[in-house]
């Protein structure tokens, strides 16, 4: 029974470190129509620039506030440079975004070094207690929180406000949203913002959580949000949140009871949807 | 007399096509103004570039006495134009109700006075409020797109083939809403259906490959059986 | 490429050709090859530069860490350079697309650092002597560090080549060793969460968990975490470069080894190395760094035997056996099999004064012929 | 006279509407038949059904006499049921005739060849320009689809739906947007293939006139029921049909 | 497009193919030769890759799957038997047997999985295969990978230069051939407009399936040749970055023109060359690849038809297809997907 409940607690946690890192990709895709593969370019530099502040100043709190801040830069530069001449075309995003991660990843090298750097957690945040014979890891907990947060919140701005409605229609005609007198120029931007925000959080969240950060980290945790992106329904929150919980379970499990199979188990799960659910899990309209 | 928009030889591109050569006309406030011409002869591509779509290389466009002339479309839109595209530019995911609400710039009273007075006009859209857009029949779309333009208090209203699609007691009513909306806003018709046009229109310009060859007033245009003839092949 | 001594074709000349990771993940074992290696020429021919009458010229190239590259830069090397040593690569991928290169133009190919087995072991020729220690020599180490009679050992690796070799050559020294085994654990290399691993491996109740690790996701702070020191497991581990050592932090107080750090050997070589370092770099010489000197210091001391004749023939016959002072000690040219027997050091990682992060210790030096590995090319 | 098309009590639900409700109709073989009714009464659904863009809720479709309720759109489209669409639905980035090319390509059967050129088939070509000069799209051959006009997308389609032979022609509202002068040149290319008189069609119109001037039968629906059928002269004397669909003014 | 010009472009491809012959008789060292080889071998790649993305219209991530098969395929003939022609040409077969059947059950998995579905999931596939290489030991030798030996016929650079030359100017008319079939029109009609081909009568199911088992043969095939001019084979060969590669030496060179995959392979193999060279003059340039990103990112938006396909389109008159989707009716056939 404890080694259930401890499973099942790393795998929520793994669940929702992933849930964090897709939900930014989420978003752009969900509302934007746009498959960024340079997310984990953001995530990335979002783990750099928070790492570096955090340990500079000793700070969890100012090391998150950089990292958000950084993604929201570099969402913007990101958006106006590369992504802005390739709305409506997912060929051409798959493309350049793929060419945009490799700069941002070998960006990372000139301005950080090369080498892999370790991470620790803050003080509050360090070492596990135990309750029974149960560990608990108590930045996991907190990890499971800010997942639990990040998703209300979230939910909560897309339900409320006309602002989804309207980057829905600006991707499926733009031309015609402005002519309803919306600048969707600047609705999509501030979007993109608050997604490259997320992925950046994501980044310095999992840096703390895996205690080391490289730089080809990126296209490898990118490759996992989109896989749970697919899986849990393309742009649906909700889907994402469930696909990435079902994920860290499956891969907590696996690693337990089946090793063999841990290496394989998220691209197994998203074949698997995939073949029998092509839409994903949770399918969203639009 | 005033004139609310007001072009003034205007040559306009369409990526690298020339496409507009000479596109002059005036818009007098209160009236409605139609467009006619052939197939191909420019008259979306007109309306398109006063929306601020296409890119004018020469020539001015003025909307209530200011140049609009490389302002961004929602800039423009915000000054007071409502568009219905030709093709209706229905959101397709999106459902009816959401269609409009995207649409809706405020949402105070007088927005839901004239949103019911749509739905009066248009009572299929109130049917399949939950529908989406995508998949409403062809006529529905044309209905929901005119309706989009409707529910803002606009000073002018760019309407490109309203009747297209509809059936003959569609096309009745939306003439009939247009002469409705003509008391508030004044119009620019773009319209084949020659019957509806000279109905409602009191002004014409008829465009031929990208240039306003000929222009009057309704009235004369259905006694002047040479000039329908030469442009717009009506005998 | 970035040649280290103004080339010139006479027949006074030798040169040799260093294969390195100058980019991709793993430059900065690159780097350290590459540092190593200058030194250990300026230190072999007491900054002439000379040897037997010879000037020795070097040429460095990066293979990307991409097999492709490797191949190109080697023929580059053999043909335009015409080398008469090749030294390389950081990877054993690229290491393993060059060594038939080395067969077929007949070129003696001194392998520094990569580890695996089958270099050789299955992927062995005539041509191919071998610097670096092997994976099994790496095992070997940790058995001997920490394996005896009657104890229970485990232990976790990551799920590919590099992973299972490591494990299976420490599982065999440690059962020589009397040693039993209770759990053989393999992880996803990528993974971030090892709790699962970790928990069956508590439910196993080992006395020691042997950590076979390279790669950047580390289970050091989760093993910390899941407090195996409270549950009576001791963990071992090899110690690796310096860049890893903050992420050990957790695991301070562990018996293990290395294959170097630059305080635990204790010779001339190595004291002249760290110096030089230091004055040179800035900073201590890392892990590969004394690698690199040995393979610069192998091809010396075997150029000083045949007399500066560069002849494959003649190389593999004084090199066969060849002793040679390294900063790690004397190291020997096993004949069978080409690998390089040498030292191992049995270390405990200690918090340090002079760093935020912990340090290898020495507890002992193990001697080549105890952390001999077996013979695997037959 | 013999039905070509047969239709039994079919029927089509999307979530609870029903747009197309138990229609049973025969289509006659070599007869124009047009289909009316108002806005969103089922007409390009029903269409739909019958070229199997959609597959029925309920009930059957027969083409000379064959159950082809089952049969996939490429089948029917081989077995002789053309259509044209409402929404021009061309192949935007290929040219007008590359365009026409490819439909009559399929005609000709030469669907799976990999080894010869496609230029060893210059006859395609020629016949692909000939059914353009017939919609009059013969200057606009070498254009981007994506960049025609409105009307002459609509001319592109026409050409396509020639260009396949096929028994029936489907022709979902083919002169909508079309400029007043062509609408007539249109109907006469209509007229024309009527008047051969080998061929079915059924035309989706909204303007009487073209109806009126065509059809041997007409079709009303109304809310997915057929509520109407018979000659021009009939429906538009129908009762029904002038307050659901004609209204007054037109 | 008229049939003089076909064949004058046919000439001058001829031509260039033979001058092309001549090179090791100038580019007498064999890294040189080397280069060259791979750039023959990655056209291959990379044309296979066109038939999907240019030509049908399909994104594969795991295109790579079939390259690593046709390598591993050889390799692993080759390591366990004599080091023959025979056993050479076995493994060919094998290779392109086995890539045939893979890519059939990929490709008729494009019918259940639109865009960017389909491409995640060859995503997967091509995870699992990595995978598969590195846990199946006994055969693969894991992640390190194996050497062998060659037939005695390919061990000569220069035989080998032929060789691969040869394939790819084969596989490139051959190709060209079947583009320009009435098959390839309808490949070209597919990626304009799905619905719309079904609905002239072409059983779109076919082709896709076609065109998918053409790309992975003939991807596997030029695995074969990757195999044998390495001389060694490891995971790498079904590595993600692989596709990566190909991908962007199709865009550079032109999406759906053929002749730009060859150029854009061509044109990345020689900039990765030089630019890497470089590292002494600048350090930048051992950060090539983020020059390379930028370049690629800007060929995207400036010249989104590659270098052939901007020739073409600027020079040539010929109607501008490939990437340039209406912007417009993309994103509302997103919409009805959603439907
Ligand atoms: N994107 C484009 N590229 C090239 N030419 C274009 C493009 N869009 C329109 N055109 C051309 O511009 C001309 C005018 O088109 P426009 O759509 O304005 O005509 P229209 O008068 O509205 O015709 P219709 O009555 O058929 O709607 C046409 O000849 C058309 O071919
Ligand atoms: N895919 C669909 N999903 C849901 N409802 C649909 C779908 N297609 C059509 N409908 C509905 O079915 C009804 C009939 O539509 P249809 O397009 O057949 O009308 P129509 O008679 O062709 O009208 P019009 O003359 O306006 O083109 C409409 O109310 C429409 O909203
Ligand atoms: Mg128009
Ligand atoms: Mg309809």
């Amino acid at each position: 029974m404890e080694l259930f409940i401890s499973l099942v607690i790393n795998g929520l946690a793994t669940g929702m470190l992933i849930f964090l890192l897709a939900a930014g990709l989420t978003l752009i895709f969900g509302l934007m129509s746009v498959l960024n593969f340079a997310h984990g370019g953001l995530f990335i530099w979002g783990a750099y620039t928070g790492v570096w502040v955090f340990q500079m100043t000793n700070s969890f709190t100012l090391g998150i506030v950089a990292a958000i801040l950084i993604g929201l830069l570099l969402g913007l530069v990101t958006e106006r440079l590369v992504i802005r001449p390739v709305y409506g075309n997912h060929m051409q995003q798959i493309l350049i975004t793929l060419g945009f991660m490799l700069v941002l990843q070998e960006l990372i090298k000139v301005a950080f070094g090369p080498d892999q750097k370790a991470v620790f957690p803050p003080d509050f945040l360090a070492g596990s207690f135990m309750v029974g014979d149960i560990v608990l890891i108590k930045y996991r907990l907190f990890i499971i929180a800010v997942g639990i947060l990040v998703f209300v919140i979230a939910s909560l701005i897309l339900k409320k406000s006309r602002i989804g409605l309207i980057v829905r229609a600006g991707v499926m005609d733009k031309e015609m949203v402005q002519a309803l007198g919306i600048n969707i120029k600047l609705v999509f931007m501030l979007v993109f913002m608050t997604g490259a925000g997320l992925a950046a959080l994501s980044g310095i969240l999992h840096a703390v959580y895996s205690g080391v950060i490289y730089a080809e980290m990126g296209l490898e945790f990118s490759i996992l949000a989109f896989i749970v992106v697919v899986i849990g329904g393309m742009g649906s929150f909700p889907g994402s949140l469930f696909a990435a919980i079902l994920v860290g379970l499956a891969q907590a499990f696996m690693a337990y009871y089946v090793p063999a199979l841990s290496l394989a188990v998220n691209m197994l799960l998203m074949t698997i949807v995939l073949i029998f659910r092509p839409q994903g899990l949770f399918q969203v309209k639009g | 007399m005033e004139n609310l928009l007001e072009l003034k030889k205007v040559e306009a591109f369409v990526q690298h096509y020339h496409i507009l050569h000479d596109i002059s006309f005036e818009v007098p406030k209160g009236e409605v103004t139609v467009l006619l011409g052939r197939n191909g002869a420019g008259k979306t591509t007109t309306l398109r570039t006063i929306m601020g779509l296409n890119r004018v290389s020469e020539g001015s466009i003025s909307f209530k006495g200011e140049s609009i002339v490389g302002r961004t479309t929602f800039d423009i839109a915000n000054s007071g134009i409502g568009y219905v595209p030709e093709d209706q530019g229905i959101f397709g995911g999106l459902t009816v109700g959401e269609n409009l609400r995207v649409a809706m710039k405020k949402e105070d009273e007088k927005t839901t006075e004239r949103l019911e007075w749509i739905l009066e006009l248009f009572p299929d859209l109130k049917k399949f409020w939950k529908k989406e857009g995508g998949q409403l029949s062809g006529g529905q779309k044309q209905m929901l797109s005119i309706a989009r333009a409707y529910v803002n208090e606009n000073d002018l209203l760019l309407i490109d083939e309203p009747s297209k699609g509809l059936a003959p007691i569609m096309v009745d009513k939306v003439t009939e809403s247009i002469q409705q909306m003509k008391e508030q806003t004044t119009i620019v018709l773009v319209e084949q259906n020659f019957m509806m046009a000279s109905q409602i229109g009191t002004r014409f310009y008829i465009i031929d490959d990208g240039v306003t060859v000929h222009s009057g007033a309704m009235d004369e245009l259905k006694e002047d059986k040479q000039s329908m003839k030469k442009y717009l092949g009506i005998s | 490429g970035d040649d280290g001594e103004a080339a010139s074709g006479d027949q006074d000349v030798v040169k040799v050709g260093v294969l390195i990771s100058g980019t991709g993940a793993l430059e900065t074992y690159g780097l350290q090859t590459q540092r190593g290696f200058e030194l250990g020429i300026e230190y072999g021919t007491d900054g002439t530069n000379e040897v037997a009458g010879k000037k020795i010229e070097y040429i460095f190239e990066d293979t990307e860490t991409d097999p492709t590259v490797a191949r190109q830069k080697a023929l580059k090397l053999l043909e335009e350079d015409e080398v008469d040593f090749l030294v390389g690569s950081s990877s054993s991928g690229d290491t393993l697309a060059v060594t038939p290169l080395a067969e077929e133009y007949e070129t003696i190919m001194v392998v520094e650092p990569a580890a695996a087995d089958s270099i050789t072991g299955a992927e062995y020729n005539d041509y191919v002597f071998r610097t670096a220690r092997n994976s099994s020599q790496d095992a070997k180490a940790a058995a001997v560090a920490v394996a005896g009679e009657g104890v229970k050992i485990a232990t976790l690796a990551p799920d590919y080549s590099f992973g299972h070799d490591g494990a299976k050559a420490f599982i065999e020294a440690a059962e020589e060793l009397g040693a039993e085994l209770v759990l053989e654990e393999y992880a996803d290399q990528a993974a971030t969460d090892f709790t699962a691993n970790i928990q069956k491996i508590i439910e196993a109740k080992p006395d020691y968990l042997f950590v076979v690790w390279a790669g950047a996701n580390t289970p050091w702070n989760q093993i910390a975490d899941m407090r195996l020191d409270e549950q009576g497991i001791k963990v071992t581990t090899g110690v690796a470069d310096i860049a890893t050592l903050p992420s050990m932090t957790p695991l301070v107080g562990m018996e293990g080894f290395t294959l170097y750090y630059h305080d635990l050997p204790d010779n001339e070589v190595n004291d002249w190395l760290v110096e030089k370092h230091m004055e040179e770099h800035d900073s201590p010489p890392d892990l590969f760094t004394a690698g690199g000197m040995s393979s610069a210091l192998a091809i010396i001391e075997a150029l000083k035997q045949t007399d500066g004749d560069t002849d494959g023939a003649k190389l593999i016959e004084t090199m066969e056996g060849m002793s040679f002072e390294t900063p790690k000690g004397t190291m020997t040219f096993r004949p069978e099999d080409h690998q390089a027997l040498q030292e191992m050091y049995s270390v405990t990682l200690e918090e340090s004064d002079e760093f935020d992060y912990p340090v290898p210790v020495l507890k002992e030096v193990l001697t080549p012929e105890q952390t001999a590995p077996p013979i695997m090319n037959q | 006279m013999t039905a070509i098309l047969e239709t039994k009590d079919l029927s089509i639900a999307f979530g609870g509407h029903v747009a197309v409700n138990g229609v049973t109709v025969e289509i006659p073989e070599k007869k124009f038949t047009s289909i009316i009714g108002p806005n969103g009464a089922g007409k390009t659904t029903f269409f739909n059904l019958l070229s199997g863009q959609l597959s029925p809720t309920n009930g059957s479709i027969y083409f000379k006499g064959e159950d082809i309720t089952k049969v996939s759109t490429t089948k029917r489209a081989r077995m002789g049921i053309g259509r044209s669409f409402q929404i021009t639905n061309v192949f935007p980035n290929l040219t007008v005739l590359e365009n026409v090319r490819l439909a009559v390509q399929s005609k000709n059967k030469v669907r799976y060849n990999i080894f010869s050129h496609f230029k060893h088939y210059p006859g395609f070509e020629k016949r692909s320009l000939e059914l353009l000069d017939i919609v009059f799209l013969k200057e606009k051959a070498n254009a981007i689809a994506a960049s025609l006009a409105h009307g002459e997308k609509r001319k592109l389609e026409i050409a396509m739906l020639l260009a396949l032979e096929t028994e029936i022609l489907l022709l979902d509202e083919p002169t909508a947007g079309m400029s007043v002068e062509e609408v007539p040149a249109i109907m006469d290319v209509i007229r024309n293939i009527k008047d051969e008189g080998n061929r079915t069609i059924v035309l989706i119109e909204h303007k009487m006139d073209m109806i009126m001037g065509l059809s041997d039968e007409v079709l009303v629906l109304y809310h997915g029921e057929l509520i109407a059928k018979g000659t021009p002269a009939e429906i538009v004397e129908n009762e029904t049909v002038q307050a659901a669909y004609l209204g007054g003014g037109v | 497009m008229n049939l003089r010009r076909v064949e004058t472009s046919t000439w001058i491809y001829l031509a260039i193919s033979f001058l092309l012959i001549f090179i090791p008789f100038i580019v007498t060292g064999r890294s040189m030769q080397f280069i060259f080889i791979q750039i023959f071998i990655f056209a291959i790649f990379a044309m296979s890759y066109d038939i999907l993305l240019g030509f049908t219209g399909i994104i594969s991530f795991g295109h790579v799957m079939f390259f690593g098969i046709g390598a591993y395929s050889t390799a692993v003939t080759l390591g366990r038997m004599d080091a023959t022609i025979g056993s050479f040409v076995l493994g060919a077969i094998i290779a392109l047997v086995i890539a045939a059947i893979v890519s059939l059950i990929v490709g008729a998995l494009t019918l259940r999985l639109k865009s960017h579905f389909y491409a995640m999931l060859t995503l997967a596939l091509a995870g699992l295969f990595l995978v598969l290489a590195e846990k199946w030991r006994s055969v693969t030798g894991g992640n390190d990978g194996f050497t062998f030996s060659l037939p005695e016929f390919f061990r000569d650079s220069e035989t080998m230069y032929w060789f691969s030359l040869l394939s790819m100017v084969l596989i490139f008319f051959g190709l060209r051939r079947f583009t320009r079939s009435p098959f390839g029109r309808v490949l070209m009609a597919i990626r304009e407009n799905e619905n719309r081909t079904e609905s002239l009568g072409f059983q779109v199911t076919y082709y896709k399936v076609l065109a998918s088992v053409v790309a992975g043969v003939v991807a596997s095939f030029a695995g074969v040749l990757y195999a044998l001019s390495l001389r060694f084979v490891n995971t790498a060969v079904f590595a993600t970055d692989l596709t990566i590669d190909v991908l962007l030496m199709t865009i550079i060179g032109g999406v759906g023109t053929l002749i730009g995959p060859i150029v854009g392979a061509g044109l990345v193999e020689f900039a990765h060359h030089w630019l890497s060279g470089l590292a002494d003059v600048h350090w930048i340039f051992e950060r090539w690849i983020i020059l390379y990103g930028i370049v690629y990112v800007l060929v995207v938006i400036f010249f989104p038809l590659g270098i052939v396909g901007t020739i073409q389109s600027k020079f040539m008159n010929r109607p501008v297809r490939a990437l340039r989707t209406n912007r417009k009716s993309d994103g509302k056939k997103e919409n009805r997907k959603g439907a």
